[in-house]
């Protein structure tokens, strides 16, 4: 049959009618607004039973004690450990979002490891009498630590070398009534969160600083003075100059420095942090024991720093950034490279450090993949022996540059930490803090087996409290003397620890623009440039582009820099910059 | 929304909110339903014819829906509540006897050459009806009516046997692109048509005889200034459409007015003379 | 005359009920299958005699829901029988050592933070009031789960209750209680 | 060739005419279309909106269209209710523009939501204390009864007639349409009102907030007021637009003044009420809440040029231009006004939407600026060229002037012939 | 939300931040976000389109250098006691205050993302969420388990880490312990090193925020609008309390804000 025009209606018409009666149409919308829940893409938490593991973060020499929680295996969480005796329970951003640093984009994957290896025997193969093999450890004092000065020490012309040399001396907040800062971020990551919010209530913190830093916000008193010339001040203070030159070349008025000098009088005990030409009360510096090590590690090369290194001397540069710490400028180590093609390795996570500048740039695991140890924080008193357990595995084709050097020097390793730990316990010093129970017990009273167990399940030794000393402070230095002059405009101020690539940190600092960014220099509005443009910064060393931030907190004629290595190696002590249109 | 939704609580607020919302959904759908189910009955009462005439009626400009006394001048301004159904109006029964059935002096009125004989009644849609002794109705087109319609004149007229109704259409008309209906001016039976060569064209047999059916037809006195107007309208319409004014000076009006002025949209002129806007 | 008219109408609304309520229950849900044919009956007989036997609540009180392996290894390490259930579990997942797929038919949305020790521990809820006679069951009926939002059937409405497991029915239930808050509540 | 389907006894323009007349805005269509595909697929991160401008482009046109739409109703109410039967020859138009203005207001609104899917939730688990809840009731139930306001001047279509049934039902709807004007004036009302009652209430928004009766601000009367003082107001302009384009006199001149005297009087009405509301507010209810009323006016460029502009330049002066018989009388006086009207409400919806939205709560908090993407702007686009075609179409195939026809056989007055010298 | 509730022994979670001892470091912030699965930011995603539940913000004093001073104010949803803006506004009842606990609690899977509750907030604590969450790959696995993760096109803001308590009172049933209130931290709370915030019920005097939202150094923001928040911020700076009260539009500070 064939239904004419109307029919066809009627029956549609009817079916539309019957429909309504029916659970379709409505089940329909219920189960698209259900869809609408969990619609493709959203991923759906694991769900599992909660545990929780213990380890030490090992992003800062802060080591503070970290609780995981984990959905099975796999972190989730990260906080700190309640009533531990050094970190207190605290823990900072970046110890937070630690577990998701092997997430950072921009991680180096994979690298050149053979060739690296034989570029390095080749290397040693052609090294001269006058020339060097280095191994340049941003973070001495670990356990790998003392595996290069080993491996260095096992090559003739092997030379080790740290940004910083006496890593045994400590500062004890808790001694100090007032803490004299000359542009150390005492408040913003400088020693232990833990120690340092402890100790905030006992002293008063006096912070000279070119710029309203975070600390110098936060600081009891702050006196603002011109870029560069804290270390004037510290000179007028110490009584080497007149307060009156001290007054032209800070800015301050010679009244502010005869106060600050009385208060200096009467509110010791003095921490003074960041100079070297004031000495602090007796008490607020310790020299703390050295944590112990198997004997034979003993015979192996000394702590040097750059400078001790003739120019043009350095065959063979391997950089261990695994750990950061501190930053040498590229341009001071460039210098000591021999002329012809000197053999650069760097072992890094990241792009954007050393390895920038590498021939080969090796990658290695992140902390919370990697097991290894935490050498004891300025502001700890006390020798410790922290071992970051990894929380998770790290991806394959990363390089443990500890062995790596270690094999390249023709050294033979054991599993260093444990021999480390055992020799810890040979020593009989200090107590073992157990962060699963909270408990505190002398090592004596433990099984070397026991011991090492704790370590890694989560667990922290501590010596017995350092020597107290008078030793002057010059780590933590803000103002080196200027190593150049410059015409240039601008004097440079570096923030400090700005966003990393840590997704979710760099997120939450780019969305709440707390943070200056990495790569951004932050000027005075009368600078003349928009805010937010991009523009070319250049020192004597070089020219870089750069975002800019208006900030009308910065002082006209001052720079802040953010303290991404880039600029960093733009940035010479005292030097000077200008920031163009581009 | 429901009681039994999560969220619905019994206290004022839902109780009055949702009570507008669904009191204004009954008034809607009931609206509909009421208009549906009279719709229904209409034509199962067969309103159809009758409800096109009035809603063609309440299309009408106001100018065309005038009551015929105030084409006589009886009423300055009187607006037809009845849609020309002159019937079942009471003020026109009491008028209609002011106007005798005809006058004998004057066969038949002759208007700008067009004969309107007295003998009859006029419809305001153009036809007229002429009562047979044997009580039958003799319908026709008058002279305008078909000089607008031209040749070939009325088509579609209804078989004999059908029904007939008052303002119900009974033939149409095709000319020069126009197509209009014509309505029937009585009520009845058709028991003939006639053709072309015929001065007729429907021969009907009245469903209530004699002279009360037919007290909504135009008679007398009421035709020449009933014509003069719709003259006036002609002209007017076809001014408007053709911008050329036929009757301006008043002449002879020529057989076939379409073919006279071929420009004029002459199913306009069509619609407004035979009532079908 | 009507009527004649109002024959497709009619058709149209028949056609439409029948697709409604026959076909379309049918084809909105997905079967999938339970890797083993599991008795309930016969474990509840044999292995424990309560639920909370074999789906237990951890140490913090959150409930572990569907056993692992090792659970059914206890007795399972050997057949302990001649089904052909008994065997395929055995070969396929006893032997490689390989946990079986349950797949659940009351698990709840992404969005809803249920706690089995609240309803259980606190209010001393039997688990029949939610999940039916499924305890004393023979074989596990066919997992059916909505092609649309993904979700199982049993939420919809569980074998053996009045009730499904809509968000309906928890309000429901609360209401009776006097216990209905907030939507955080019960959403995560 | 669609003769048989324009009414007789009107003149259209050729087909082709009007189809090239319809063209570009059927591009613009399809284009805004387009755009708003991409919201509704990739998200609302294709607008400008951010977590601080929360309502953009979008809300303003609803709120403006469906202000302007208020025609519809007000005009149903005065020719219904009121039984104001001069406005029988605009009201088909009127209903027309007023189906135009809420279907699109919907859709818009429709794109607008981040989770259309869940629409329907609002009717299921309605929230009865929020304005936005009593709106989308409002608005949805209006659309029905505009829908089926709008049956009867379709099936009026000389085809359509030829239908008998619906012919019938036509004729039959028609006699019930009173009790459609006055559901919709009830939901007019209300939704109006809510639309305003949607800042009003905004506690946390100061600039916006205002007391008023229990549940509603006082910007819940003055939407009301302010919709119902346009609505004729932009039935007139529209009107005369018409009459321009297609070069057409459909409507009697008389008609057009009466609705300019109606908005006049409503809109002189209004301007009173808000300066009372505004005085009130500047002097009591923000201070209360701490905010000084001069800081909102300090921040530019929105100076308290724009507090001016609303309420006299487009305010107070078209209310004298309506009401004064010897300005409204010349049509050049009167479309101005209109058309000032229409602005100053067009400005006030602007004002409670983006301005609110600009200034700043926090006092560490900036002032925002917010320009709409293209996405933004294409599918506020599409909603104009909506409306163009639906009226197109419908004022060539179905009688929205009813006076046209009589118009047609008229010789024009002089007053019409000066007009279209004018313009 | 229903009178015929049983009495329940309600609590009022709030919070006291001590604006003087927040340096500014964000550690809230990021605890709060991985405690709420937020997602790292789309490439487009800027700090208007973010997502950041607790926002601490820069706060200066409104002068240039020299006279510039620097505080810092996180900024969560403050759970307005009273009039609350968000929960009126909303259409759908997709936003509502447990009478238990006194927090104000969103509902992503009801809410159709009309953005008038955002509107309705004079303190921008709720985040819209312009895209689909995404991880990098392997990083989902790190979500936590006790918050589900949001869709696009809908609204969400700080509950006071509701998944924590729902832990806790599951705990609590499970040992028997009464669950009204029941005591937990938020992760913020839990995660700033300084200790600058406290958690717990303002109902019980014998809190610490009970105590401290009492002493005369303690504010909320915007009070005049009489929206009763339970965050209270504490500073002994007189300029640091005016950050509480409504904006003064100063040419300075527009300038260097860009």
């Amino acid at each position: 049959m064939n239904a004419t025009r109307r029919q066809v209606l009627m029956f549609a018409g009817g079916s539309a009618v019957g429909v309504m009666f029916t659970p379709a149409p409505w089940r329909l919308i219920t189960d698209t607004a259900l869809w609408s829940e969990n619609w493709p893409g959203i991923p759906a938490p694991p769900r599992g039973e909660i545990h929780t593991r213990f380890t030490n973060c090992s992003i800062c020499t802060a080591g503070c004690a970290v609780r995981a929680r984990c959905v099975g295996d796999q972190p989730v969480e990260l906080a700190g450990v309640a009533g531990h005796p050094i970190s207190r329970g605290a823990l900072c951003p970046f110890g937070i979002v630690g577990h998701h640093l092997p997430y950072i984009p921009a991680r180096l994957k994979e690298g050149p490891v053979g060739q690296a290896a034989a570029a390095i025997a080749g290397g040693l193969a052609k090294c001269g009498p006058a020339e060097f093999v280095v191994t340049l450890d941003l973070q001495p004092g670990r356990t790998a630590s003392w595996t290069y000065r080993r491996a260095m020490g096992a090559l003739k012309n092997g030379r080790y070398i740290a940004p910083s040399v006496d890593a045994q001396v400590a500062v004890d907040l808790s001694k100090a009534r007032t803490v004299l800062s000359f542009g150390v971020p005492v408040l913003d990551g400088w020693g232990t969160p833990g120690i340092v919010n402890a100790a905030r209530a006992g002293f008063r913190l006096i912070q000279i600083d070119a710029v309203e830093s975070r600390t110098a916000s936060m600081a009891d008193r702050w006196f603002r003075v011109r870029p560069n010339s804290e270390e004037v001040l510290a000179a007028a203070l110490a009584g080497r100059i007149s307060p009156a030159q001290a007054a032209d070349a800070t800015g301050l008025a010679v009244a502010e420095i005869a106060a600050l000098a009385q208060e200096l009088e009467q509110g010791g005990p003095v921490l003074v942090l960041g100079s070297s030409q004031l000495e602090s009360t007796v008490g607020t510096v310790v020299a703390r024991h050295e944590t112990p090590v198997p004997g034979e590690w003993k015979k192996s090369a000394p702590v040097t720093d750059l400078a001790s290194l003739p120019d043009r001397s350095v065959r063979v540069l391997l950089i261990d950034e695994s750990m950061p710490g501190g930053y040498l400028q590229w341009s001071a180590i460039a210098r000591k490279l021999v002329a012809d093609n000197p053999v650069v390795v760097t072992f890094a996570a990241s792009p954007e450090g050393y390895a920038r500048h590498a021939n080969y740039a090796l990658p290695v695991a992140v902390y919370p993949e990697v097991s290894g140890d935490v050498p004891p924080a300025i502001d700890s008193v006390a020798s410790t022996f922290r071992i970051a357990s990894p929380l998770v595995s790290p991806p394959s084709g990363m390089v443990n540059p500890e062995s790596f050097i270690a094999t390249a020097a023709g050294l033979s390793t054991g599993d260093t930490l444990r021999e480390r730990a055992d020799a810890i316990h040979k020593s009989a010093r200090g107590a073992v803090f157990t962060y699963a129970d909270g408990q505190s017990q002398p090592l004596k009273d433990m099984k070397p087996d026991d011991f090492w167990k704790v370590l890694n399940a989560g667990g922290c030794w501590i010596d017995e409290p350092g020597a107290q000393t008078a030793a002057k402070l010059t780590f933590g230095t803000a103002a080196r003397p200027p190593e150049e002059e410059s015409d240039l405009p601008l004097a440079i101020v570096v923030a400090r620890e700005t966003a990393s690539g840590i997704p979710l940190l760099s997120k939450v600092y780019r969305e709440s623009n707390l943070r200056l960014a990495p790569g951004y220099v932050a000027l005075n509005p009368a600078c003349g440039l928009e805010d937010g443009s991009q523009a070319i910064f250049e020192t004597l060393l070089g020219k870089a582009t750069v975002g800019v931030t208006l900030d009308s907190g910065i002082p006209p004629g001052v720079a802040q820099v953010s303290a991404t290595p880039a600029l960093l190696d733009l940035c010479a002590a005292g030097a000077r910059a200008k920031v163009v249109r581009s | 929304m429901l009681p039994w939704n999560y969220g619905f609580h019994w206290n004022p607020g839902h109780v009055i909110f949702l009570g507008a919302f669904y009191l204004v959904l009954t008034t809607l759908s009931l609206t509909l339903i009421a208009a549906v189910r009279r719709s229904r009955r209409a034509i199962a009462e067969h309103r159809v014819q009758q409800i096109g005439w009035h809603a063609d009626f309440h299309d009408l400009a106001p100018r065309d829906r005038v009551c015929r006394h105030v084409l006589t001048g009886e009423f300055k301004r009187r607006e037809c509540p009845h849609a020309f159904d002159c019937r079942e109006c009471q003020t026109h029964a009491r008028l209609i006897q002011n106007h005798p059935a005809h006058q004998p002096e004057k066969p038949e009125e002759e208007l700008f050459g067009m004969a309107f004989p007295l003998d009859r009644f006029y419809h305001r849609g153009h036809t007229w009806v002429r009562p047979e002794p044997d009580g039958v109705l003799t319908v026709g087109l008058d002279d305008l009516g078909s000089r607008l319609a031209g040749k070939p004149g009325p088509a579609g007229l209804p078989l004999p046997g059908s029904h007939l109704e008052v303002n119900g259409t009974a033939f149409r008309v095709y000319n020069r692109g126009a197509s209009v209906r014509v309505l029937s001016p009585v009520d009845g039976e058709v028991i003939a048509t006639g053709g072309p060569e015929a001065d007729w064209i429907l021969k009907i047999r009245p469903t209530s005889a004699g002279e009360p059916g037919l007290r909504h037809l135009l008679r007398g006195a009421e035709i020449r200034p009933w014509i003069l107007r719709e003259l006036e309208r002609l002209q007017l319409s076809l001014s408007a459409t053709a911008g050329v004014a036929t009757l301006a000076d008043g002449g002879v009006l020529v057989g076939d007015l379409a073919a006279s002025c071929p420009i004029a949209d002459w199913d306009a002129v069509c619609g407004e003379m035979f009532l079908e806007p | 005359m009507m009527s004649g008219r109002s024959i497709p109408f009619l058709a149209g609304v028949t056609a439409a009920l029948a697709a409604g309520w026959l076909a379309f229950p049918r084809a909105i849900y997905r079967s999938q299958p339970e890797p083993v044919n599991f008795s309930h009956k016969i474990h509840a007989d044999k292995a424990g005699a309560k639920c909370e036997d074999c789906h237990t609540f951890r140490d913090d009180g959150s409930f572990a829901g569907l056993p692992a392996l090792d659970k059914c290894t206890g007795c399972h390490s050997a057949p302990m029988g001649t089904t052909s259930a008994e065997k395929s579990f055995i070969d396929n997942y006893v032997t490689p050592n390989r946990q079986p797929q349950w797949v659940s038919y009351a698990r709840q949305p992404e969005n809803v933070s249920f706690s089995h020790a609240a309803h259980v521990k606190r209010a001393k809820m039997a688990c029949e009031t939610c999940h039916g006679n499924t305890g004393s069951s023979d074989t596990l009926r066919p997992f059916q789960i909505d092609r649309i939002s993904g979700y199982s059937r049993d939420i919809w409405k569980t074998p053996g209750t009045s009730h499904g497991m809509k968000m309906a029915d928890c309000v429901e239930c609360h209401r009776r209680q006097g216990l209905e808050h907030s939507c955080l509540d019960c959403h995560k | 060739m669609d003769k048989q389907l324009i009414a007789r006894g009107v003149s259209r323009c050729p087909a082709l005419k009007f189809l090239l007349w319809i063209a570009p805005w059927v591009a613009l269509f399809l284009f805004g279309l387009y755009a708003a595909a991409l919201c509704l697929i990739k998200g609302l991160n294709q607008t400008n909106m951010d977590n601080r401008f929360a309502f953009g482009l979008w809300i303003f046109l609803d709120l403006t269209v469906i202000a302007l739409g208020a025609g519809a109703f007000f005009t149903g109410f005065l020719l219904y209710i009121l039984k104001l039967d001069e406005l029988s020859s605009v009201i088909n138009s009127a209903v027309v523009i007023g189906l135009v203005c809420y279907s699109g207001a919907i859709a818009v609104l429709m794109v607008d939501v981040g989770q259309p899917l869940r629409a329907w939730f609002t009717f299921w688990y309605p929230n009865v204390h929020s304005m936005l809840t009593e709106v989308t009731f409002c608005l949805s139930c209006y659309l029905t009864v505009l829908a089926i306001e709008y049956v009867p001047i379709v099936l009026r279509n000389r085809k359509l007639r030829q239908i008998p049934s619906l012919l019938v039902f036509e004729f039959e709807l028609h006699k019930l349409i009173y009790v459609l004007a006055g559901v919709g004036t009830f939901l007019s009302f209300f939704h109006q009102g809510s639309l305003g009652g949607l800042y009003g209430v905004l506690r946390g928004r100061p600039f916006a907030f205002r007391e008023g009766l229990g549940l509603w601000p006082s910007t819940f009367f003055l939407f009301i007021l302010s919709a119902a003082a346009v609505g004729p107001s932009f039935i007139l302009l529209t009107t005369w637009m018409v009459q321009i384009i297609t070069r057409k006199r459909l409507v009697r001149p008389e008609v057009l003044q009466l609705l300019g005297r109606i908005s006049g009087t409503l809109l002189s009405v209004y301007v009173l009420a808000k300066s009372v509301d505004t005085l009130v507010w500047i002097n009591r209810t923000s201070p209360e809440t701490g905010f000084q009323a001069w800081q909102y006016y300090s921040w530019k460029p929105f100076g308290s040029w724009i507090l001016v502009a609303e309420i006299v330049v487009c305010g107070l002066v078209p209310a004298l231009m309506l009401l004064m018989p010897k300005l409204r009388c010349r049509t050049g006086w009167l479309v101005t006004g209109a058309f000032l009207a229409c602005m100053g409400v067009a400005l006030n919806r602007f004002v409670l939407t983006v301005q609110t939205l600009a200034l700043p709560t926090l006092s560490f908090d900036r002032f925002l600026d917010y320009t709409p993407s293209w996405q933004e702007t294409a599918t506020f686009l599409a909603v104009v060229a909506y409306g163009v075609l639906v009226y197109s179409f419908s004022f060539r195939y179905f009688q929205l002037f009813p006076q046209e026809r009589e118009l047609k056989l008229e010789t024009p007055e002089v007053e019409e012939s000066e007009l279209v010298g004018r313009y | 939300m229903t009178s015929a509730n049983k009495p329940i022994r309600a609590a009022r979670y709030g919070m006291t931040i001590d604006l003087d001892r927040c340096n500014g470091c964000g550690a809230c912030m990021l605890a709060c976000a991985v405690e709420n699965n937020v997602p790292p930011a789309h490439e487009a995603a800027t700090d208007r389109k973010g997502l950041t539940w607790l926002r601490v913000y820069k706060v200066d004093n409104g002068e240039a250098y020299p006279g510039r001073r620097t505080a810092f104010v996180p900024v969560m949803c403050q759970h307005c006691g009273n009039e609350t803006p968000c929960v009126h506004v909303c259409p759908q009842q997709a936003v509502d205050i447990d009478p238990a606990t006194g927090v104000v609690g969103e509902m992503p899977q009801r809410c159709l993302g009309c953005r008038y509750c955002m509107a309705a907030c004079p303190y921008h604590a709720r985040y819209f969420n312009w895209w689909d969450p995404a991880w990098p790959l392997g990083m989902e696995k790190m979500l936590n388990p006790g918050v589900t993760p949001r869709m696009r096109g809908v609204v969400e803001k700080c509950n006071f880490c509701h998944g924590r308590w729902h832990a806790a009172k599951e705990a609590a049933a499970a040992a028997g312990k009464p669950d009204t209130p029941v005591e937990y931290t938020p992760a913020c709370v839990e995660a700033c090193p300084t200790g600058a915030i406290h958690f717990g019920d303002l109902n019980d005097p014998g809190s610490t925020v009970a105590k401290e939202a009492a002493e005369p150094g303690s504010f909320r923001l915007l009070e005049k609008l009489n929206t009763q928040p339970k965050v209270y911020y504490r500073s002994q700076k007189e300029w640091v309390r005016q950050v509480a009260s409504a904006p003064r539009p100063s040419a300075a500070k527009e300038k260097d804000r860009g």
